[in-house]
């Protein structure tokens, strides 16, 4: 429980100061941790393969993909956050997070006991026999990353001559 | 054939790539829209075997063994695989001339055809996480599309659109995770099973809530539709017509209402809550299109707000409400995908698609005119086109649910539709042709072919309703709304 | 041939015919402009073929069934068929004159294709029996009329287009959900399912919303007036054939021939009608823009017309719906005039012309005629048409109602005359000659018809008593 | 003779009309023989269907209660007569008058076809078909009255044509009421007592007749075409036929469709309009300098006397003021007609430069003097009988005032004739007009028939009173045992032509008196009164036409317009072009500030629309 508790408060750092930090460099690194915790927190509660997705899918892939992005969008001239906005995000953020109490308690209160079913097993099993659908999905999503780097990585000066 | 729909895309997207290297042009324009000509020709062939069946399940058997390769096929399914691939097919088509000057063809239409594959699947798996993933699939296939231009506008676009997307991709996976954990089954039928013995209407309203939250934010509802207007127009105009006439509706409307209705089961309170929903981004996009310079933006906020017209009459529930809002998704998907490709038109012609720069068009380019008006008459609803059915439909629904107050609503706010879209009219096409545009020439094939075939489509559902409404409309509603009748209420 | 046959040939030739109107264009000029007016022709005649089937009484002769009870169903009675030919007749005359008029403009093309389609549409709309179909030809109307109105493509010109097209459509869509709470009541769009019931006033309110716009009554009037800016041709169609006749059909189909409707509203029409009627009046008196003031006059006379109809009286009933014949042919016979004179002097302020009897005797003459049938004096045909009205709403109890709207034939006499005064009479300042034959020629007509139409009144009347007789039948 | 035959009277004209309007102006002569020829074959039907007196052709045309309804019966057969006589009188000289007129042949037309539609009016035995005929009227007068090509001559033509508008559209109203009263049409079917509703429709009906007739407040366009329009156009129109229609119309009124009680409010309000017709316009025609104008002021004057004499309710008055209506007609039609003779011969009316002209037009001086004395009601001349008959309708009434007023008013006629004779035919001959010489025959021959007609009528008016008018009040008046009128009506020697003749005594010393203080200017001789201290500013006030209504109405309805345009259109228009627009600029403004393309500003409205997602959803399940 206590693990648990320690991950939810990293996820929620992270994906504050993946919003908060002015390098925006530093804030999809904070996004990255944020759904790494987030995995985990999947794993710690008997959802491998939905970890297993997060982490591979969003941690790896996505913030690649995004890393990639702000890169080509010239540094230095960032987006400056309007002041209004500095002080409105924190008041939604301490009214989420309340609320968010309020329901996380009862929720895990009331959450009910894992049934054992089918989708118990090696991970391995799990992802052939069961989630093999996933397989597909995953070949996808890898294949887009690939193509989106070679969009966004392809020679300037092509669009030039064509 | 069923699963034609998910891999076929794919496959020929994998192989674009190396087929680029040898031919930069014909092979893909070929293979893309071959490939897409087939998908439409796959889902007109289902009709009769889903019509008479009702549905099909198909497996695949993988080195002799069976695998756990099940798609499920309804009428609500064959409905929006058909609307994807006919929009798609079109959209493709325009792209062949279109693309002419971004160049990387290959690989473009490579990202495109991920992107229908992924939406295809989203359509078929009748599985949770199946669902997210493909969702992603989609997703990550428009963040590079939307930043293909590789200009500061398009980058920052789609940084903007990929940020919001994850953290709604993030509470809609959280939400899964949470009913997975409750149910222990990912399965639509087994979940839905699962959550009728369970006593555990609070969490399960904050996975609503989450869920609302993620599929609203990929449908763009208002107020979580902010990204939309920024990724919208920076993408090349192809790619807007796939976005807005497509993506926010699969990923958006189709996953949330899929999950709502098979899933998780209405209930009048959630119900008037969608309603609610629906209602303000339809007032709320429609004044913010009322005051756009860009072509592209406005139509983009039109989006919003149509999407309000569609989560309106879906969220209403009744066969009724429902028919039309599928029906009205369709028309959307035509007509904006017709704006959005003739605003590429435009952007072709004149090279720009700043509304105060353009003028009296309509002598020029009589082609890109006439579809133009097509397209937005229908979104406005009006007679005879496409776009009139629909909105009826769902006004003669509210109706029907006694629901005069949204009805009035819906009926103004198709007023404010005209009011931008004739501003459209006016500042681009009728009037006077201004100076500048004198030597303008009408847009190259291919891209007034697309534009032509749109707009035939809108003229011929909106005339030839009733047979379109029998075979494909009621069908799909049909089919959707047994899912809300075989998902026991959740409480409330 | 059939009735049905005929009858949807009537509305289908119109409407596919002028699809063509491009093509043929494409190939000449002169195959467009004989292609219209023989379309133009075709649809008058047809309609005219109608008359015995229409005397023999009312009845569905074609329905198809379609999806959620948008059953395409189409109904003859004296009422349509009145419409129908006054619409289609006078349609066909600006046709005509609109080869002079419009010869050396561009667009002509699309100028064919929607006064085609318009008058095609009007065709759908009056033979029609489900609300959902009349809508929709009241919405291809709308369409048709915002191209028009725009013909001339200046910038505040598609404004004023605009304009008329926003609040004609709002209007409409707010009647559409009228007409969807009666769906909702009765779980039909067809009008012949529907008769005698009784309908609340809100749905009245709404459904007023769609004509009013329309047929551009107060407070929904003001774009009638702005559409001036369009080719006279297409303004005089706007207001004599086609336009504003249809919320005043509707208003007869609907309200008298269909439903019930609260008598509170009921009153509540008639003094909106006549205080629409008075406006109207006022504002014509004091414009100085020559189509503007005939605007304001539609807009006045078409008050009128509401007047006959909302007092229900059989009187009033005859009187309105000769007052469209009568109207339609003495408007168009003033627009057109005025299209002559503009045409020639590129003026549009009447302070700016003068003496022009004396270079367009003919025309001058025609726009007197038309001008005192507008006024209603015998015996010219507006003449029966207003009395009929007026005795028809004293017959109904609301003197006081009559008294004003008697108070505002005389200002109509007062500001037409004072156009025709500034105008024609008084000291030359532009003298331009007479135009085409074709336009000259369709001017006169249109006076002598609106003479022949007070002398022989006797025969639209028949077909009017009918109309009459059919509507009232259904009269509580 | 078959009912048909009814149509003639009608349709003969109206296709007489069509073939004068077509007939090339180049053809000599033939209008001018077609028209004399057709009038008199007019006139020729006349008499027939005089003789003939009943018949009725009833068929459908409007629908039910509305048919095309003829009737004649004595009263129409007589008013019929009269108005193809004055046709006849009317073409003939106007086959001179107006031969070189630029516009002739529209005048013939529209002679003839005013000719149809005022005997079609008479004719009419259906209210809708009346009122047809009657408005139909209007444009005839319109069209005529700008025949006169002055300048102002439109403005005056359609002064005309609203004021009948007017009028006649108050008697639509009045038969609309009388209609849904009675629930018929057909007008000798229609008796009704006068109360309530059908108090207005009598009242309304009344503006229609007596705005036709042109007496008070509706008279005031006749002074002006008297300047504007055609001088055969004055005698044909608002000296003849308006008169004989306005004024059958008001007979039958009060006699057929409503009883009219002696001594009723009705009646006295009729009594008022005639009296004040009679003195007001009598007091205006005094001072006027224009010969023309003179005439068309008595021409109000003397609808008066008819108005008193119907409205007395008394069968002598009714007769007296039938009867003075046929005579009116006769010499008022004689003396434009001399008018128009002596402007033929010298181009001008101002009386201040004619003088003396007895002498070169000595036929017309005659002619013109009989009308003038007959309308002054100089004994034995047809005036005087039919004026005595008023007064001794007025007195007993019991209302000794109005029969005052007549006489006040038979004062200043006289006065008034005194001074156009005296500055015309008498006195120095002016040197402002060349020499001239009598006029042609065409020209004078009416005007001497009708001066003939006043005497025959003066002298045997047992004639016309016992053939014409009895008959038309027989049964219908209240109770007089006897209808015969002739036995006071000529007696010289009564207190009531007592009184008449004192009139006359006084009338020519004010003229002699006014003649002397203005240095023996004949044209002057009404100055005196015209300078009287309070008279003065009165007149000054209608020159200026402070009293005509006309005017003031039609300023009423500039205001009226302006009110409305102002105040309820531009406002409604306001709210289409401005306020709507700036509704939605003004939202959309504010929606669109707030995108103001911030990411974390779109997050924090995600994360804020999630926040009340949840919110309500958990409000939802408590």
């Amino acid at each position: 429980m206590v693990i648990q508790i320690i991950l939810l408060c990293g996820l929620v750092i992270f994906s504050v100061l993946a919003i908060l930090l002015k390098d925006l460099i530093k804030a999809a690194l904070s996004l990255a941790v944020a759904s790494l915790l987030l995995g985990i927190i999947f794993f710690r509660l008997a959802a491998p393969y939905a970890g297993v997705f997060e982490i591979s899918v969003v941690a790896g892939l996505i913030t690649v993909l995004f890393i990639l992005t702000i890169a080509l969008t010239k540094k230095g001239d960032e987006v400056t956050e309007a002041r209004l906005v500095k002080l409105a995000f924190p008041v939604f953020l301490i009214l989420f997070l309340v609320i968010d109490g309020l329901v996380m308690k009862s929720l895990l209160q009331k959450i009910p006991a894992l049934p054992s079913g089918p989708e118990t097993g090696t991970f391995g099993q799990v992802l052939w026999k069961q989630r093999t659908f996933d397989l597909v999905a995953q070949v996808g999503v890898i294949l887009a990353g690939v193509l989106a780097v070679l969009a966004l990585f392809r020679k300037k000066e092509e669009d030039r001559d064509e | 054939m069923v699963f034609s729909f998910i891999v076929m895309p794919l496959l020929v997207a994998a192989f674009l790539p190396l087929i680029g290297k040898f031919s930069k042009k014909l092979l893909p324009d070929v293979l893309t829209n071959a490939a897409l000509a087939f998908l439409v020709f796959n889902s007109i062939l289902l009709v009769k075997p889903v019509f008479n069946q009702g549905f099909i399940v198909q497996n695949l058997h993988w080195l002799g063994e069976k695998v756990n390769l099940q798609v499920a096929l309804d009428a609500f399914n064959l409905f929006m695989l058909f609307t994807i691939s006919l929009v798609s097919l079109c959209i493709s088509l325009f792209s062949i001339d279109y693309l002419e000057h971004y160049g990387h063809k290959s690989t473009f239409y490579a990202l495109f055809l991920v992107m229908i594959a992924g939406m295809n699947g989203l359509v078929l798996v009748p599985d949770l996480f199946s669902v997210y993933l493909f969702l992603e699939v989609a997703a990550v296939a428009s963040y590079a599309l939307v930043a293909f231009g590789l200009g500061y506008d398009e980058l920052e676009a789609s940084f903007k659109y990929l940020m919001l997307s994850v953290v709604a991709s993030a509470f809609a996976l959280l939400s899964i995770t949470v009913i997975f954990g409750m149910t222990g089954s990912l399965n639509f039928q087994a979940v839905a099973q699962g959550l009728q013995d369970l006593e555990a209407r609070l969490v399960l309203g904050v996975c609503v809530a989450f869920f609302i939250m993620g599929f609203g934010l990929k449908a763009a509802l208002v107020p979580f539709h902010a990204w939309l207007p920024d990724a919208h127009p920076s993408a090349p105009a192809p790619i807007s017509a796939m976005l807005s006439g497509l993506l926010i509706k699969v990923s958006g409307i189709y996953a949330l209402f899929r999950i709502v209705y098979s899933v998780i089961g209405i209930t009048p309170a959630l119900s008037r809550l969608l309603m609610a929903l629906g209602t303000i981004s339809m007032v709320v996009a429609a004044l913010l299109a009322l005051g756009q310079k860009d072509i592209k933006r406005m139509l983009a906020y039109s989006s919003i707000s149509q999407v309000g017209y569609i989560v309106l009459g879906l969220a209403l529930g009744t066969p009724l409400g429902i028919a039309g809002a599928l029906f009205h998704l369709f028309n959307h998907a035509v007509a904006k995908g017709l704006l959005f490709l003739n605003s590429g038109s435009i952007q072709h012609i004149t090279g720009t698609r700043n509304l105060e720069e353009l003028g009296g068009l309509g002598k020029m380019v009589p082609v890109t005119a006439g579809t133009n008006l097509v397209g937005a008459l229908s979104i406005a609803g009006v007679p005879p086109l496409a776009g009139f059915w629909s909105k009826l439909i769902i006004i003669m629904a509210l109706v029907q649910a006694r629901e005069f107050g949204y009805a009035l609503v819906a009926i103004l706010a198709s007023i404010l539709t005209l009011w931008y879209y004739l501003l459209i009219q006016r500042q681009a096409f009728f009037g006077r042709v201004a100076e500048k545009w004198l030597q303008v020439r009408e847009a190259p094939f291919w891209m007034s072919a697309a534009n032509v075939v749109l707009a035939l489509v809108c003229v011929l559902a909106g005339i030839f309703f009733t047979p379109i409404f029998k075979t494909w409309i009621s069908p799909a509603a049909e089919a959707l709304a047994r899912g809300i009748q075989q998902v026991l209420m959740w409480g409330l | 041939m059939k009735v049905e046959t005929i009858t949807l040939l009537t509305i289908f030739i119109p409407i596919l015919g002028s699809l063509l109107v491009p093509l043929a264009g494409a190939i000449s000029p002169r195959l467009r402009s004989a292609w219209s007016v023989l379309l133009g022709a075709i649809t008058a005649v047809l309609s005219l073929t109608l008359i015995p089937r229409a005397m023999q009484g009312g009845e569905v002769i074609w329905s198809r069934s379609l999806a959620l009870g948008l059953d395409f169903v189409l109904v003859i009675d004296p009422l349509s068929v009145f419409m129908a030919i006054v619409s289609s007749f006078i349609g066909f005359l600006i046709i005509v004159y609109s080869l002079g008029y419009i010869h050396h403009e561009d667009h002509q093309n699309e100028y064919y294709l929607m006064v085609v389609l318009f008058i095609g549409s009007m065709m759908g709309l009056v033979f029609s029996s489900n609300l959902v179909f009349m809508y929709l030809f009241w919405e291809i109307i709308a369409i048709a009329c915002w191209r028009l109105i725009g013909f001339y493509r200046q910038k505040d010109y598609i404004l004023k287009a605009d304009k008329a097209f926003l609040v004609t459509f709002g209007g409409a869509v707010v009647m559409l959900l009228g007409f969807i709470l009666i769906y909702g009541q009765t779980g039909t769009f067809n009008l012949v399912d529907m008769r005698g019931v009784a309908i609340s006033g809100t749905a009245v309110l709404l459904i007023l919303f769609g004509m009013f716009s329309k047929s551009a009554t107060v407070p929904l009037h003001t774009w009638l007036p702005d559409a001036g800016v369009a080719p006279t041709t297409v303004t005089a169609l706007l207001h004599a054939a086609v336009l504003v006749k249809i919320g005043v059909y509707a208003y007869a189909r609907l309200f008298l021939y269909t439903f019930k409707i609260p008598p509170d509203w009921q009153q509540a029409i008639i003094i909106l009608a006549v205080l629409s009627s008075l406006v109207a009046a006022g504002a014509a008196t004091v414009e100085n823009d020559l189509k503007r003031i005939l605007a304001y006059s539609t807009v006045s006379q078409i008050g009128y017309i509401f007047l006959g109809l909302s007092v229900a009286t059989p009187t009033a009933i005859s009187g309105s719906l000769l007052f469209i014949l009568m109207h339609g042919l003495a408007k168009a016979g003033l627009f057109l005039c005025a299209g002559i004179v503009i045409h020639a002097t590129h003026k549009r302020d009447i302070r700016e012309m003068g003496g022009l009897i004396k270079t367009m005797p003919i025309t001058a003459i025609s726009f007197l005629i038309c001008a005192f049938s507008v006024i209603g004096l015998p015996p010219l045909g507006g003449f029966f048409s207003k009395l009929l009205v007026i005795m028809g709403t004293v017959q109904a109890d609301q003197v006081w109602v009559a008294a004003l709207a008697l108070f505002t034939a005389v200002l109509t006499m007062f500001y037409l005359l004072r156009v025709f005064a500034l105008v024609f009479l008084s000291e030359p300042k532009i003298p331009a000659p007479e135009k085409t034959p074709s336009m000259v020629g369709v001017v006169a007509t249109l006076a002598v018809l609106s003479v022949l139409a007070g002398l022989l009144v006797s025969y639209p009347m028949k077909l009017v008593q009918m109309a009459t007789t059919h509507i009232s039948w259904w009269l509580r | 003779m078959s009912p048909t035959t009814l149509l003639w009277p009608i349709l003969f004209p109206a296709a007489v009309a069509v073939v004068l309007l077509l007939i090339p102006s180049r053809i000599r002569y033939a209008r001018e023989i077609l028209s004399v020829m057709s009038a008199g074959a007019l006139l020729y039907l006349g008499f027939v269907l005089f003789a003939r007196r009943n018949l009725s052709l009833v068929s459908d045309w409007l629908g039910p209660g509305i048919n095309f309804d003829l009737r004649l019966y004595h009263f129409s057969a007589f008013i019929l007569l009269a108005l193809s006589g004055f046709l006849f009188l009317i073409c003939l000289y106007s086959a001179v008058k107006m031969k070189n007129h630029p516009r002739a042949r529209e005048y013939f037309g529209y002679v003839f076809l005013a000719a149809a539609f005022s005997n079609g009016a008479v004719l009419a035995n259906n209210f809708v078909l009346l009122v047809f005929f009657w408005e139909a009227l209007l444009i005839t007068t319109y069209a005529l009255v700008t025949l006169g090509l002055k300048p102002t001559s439109h403005r005056t033509a359609v002064k005309s044509l609203l004021i009948g508008g007017f009028c006649d559209f108050a008697m639509i109203l009045g038969i609309g009421l009388l209609w849904a009263s009675t629930g018929t049409l057909t007008m000798d079917k229609i008796q009704v007592e006068p109360h309530g509703l059908t108090l207005a429709a009598f009242v309304l009906m009344m503006i229609g007749a007596i705005g036709k007739a042109g007496a008070m407040p509706f008279h005031t366009w006749i002074p002006d075409a008297a300047l504007d329009a055609p001088v055969s156009f004055m005698a044909f129109m608002p000296a003849s036929f308006e008169k004989l229609l306005g004024i059958y119309l008001l007979a039958r009124i009060t006699l057929d469709f409503f009883e009219l009680k002696v001594g009723s409010g009705l009646s006295i309000l009729l009594m008022i309009i005639g009296a004040a017709t009679i003195v007001f316009a009598v007091f205006m025609a005094l001072i006027q300098k224009d010969f023309k104008k003179l005439l068309s002021f008595h021409a109000v004057s003397q609808v008066g006397y008819m108005v008193l004499g119907v409205g007395t309710a008394i069968p002598i008055g009714i007769a007296g003021g039938i009867f003075h209506m046929i005579n009116h007609a006769m010499y008022k039609c004689g003396l434009f007609l001399s008018s128009g003779s002596v402007e033929h011969r010298t181009g001008t009316t101002e009386l201040k430069k004619l003088g003396g002209l007895a002498r070169e037009m000595p036929w017309t001086a005659a002619g013109f003097a009989v009308c003038a004395l007959a309308i002054s009601g100089v004994w034995p001349l047809n005036g005087f009988v039919s004026k005595e008959m008023v007064f001794h309708g007025a007195l007993e009434t019991g209302y000794p005032i109005f029969a005052i007023a007549a006489w006040v008013g038979a004062i200043f006629t006289f006065a008034s004739f005194l001074k156009a004779g005296h500055s015309v035919f008498l006195g120095p001959r002016s040197t402002e007009v060349p020499k001239t010489r009598e006029s042609e025959a065409p020209i004078v021959l009416p005007i001497l028939i009708l001066a003939a007609l006043c005497i025959t009528f003066g002298v045997y008016n047992k004639l016309p009173l016992q053939h014409f008018i009895q008959p038309i009040l027989h049964g219908k008046a209240e109770a007089a045992e006897h209808l015969d009128f002739t036995s006071h009506a000529l007696d010289l020697f009564n207190p009531v032509a007592g009184v008449s003749i004192l009139c006359l005594i006084i009338a020519l010393g004010i003229h002699f008196y006014g003649w002397n203080r203005s240095g023996k200017k004949a044209y002057l001789a009404s100055e005196p009164i015209h300078n009287l201290p309070v008279l003065h500013k009165l007149y000054d006030l209608s020159e200026a036409r402070f009293f005509d209504l006309y005017e003031q109405g039609v300023k009423f309805l500039q205001w009226l317009s302006r009110l409305l345009f102002r105040f309820i259109d531009r406002p409604v228009d306001y709210v289409y072009e401005k306020v709507v627009t700036a509704v939605g600029r003004t939202f959309t403004g504010l929606l669109q500030k707030a995108h103001n393309g911030q990411y974390a500003n779109y997050l924090a409205w995600t994360v804020g629309g999630l926040v009340v997602v949840v919110w309500i959803i958990l409000q939802l399940l408590k």
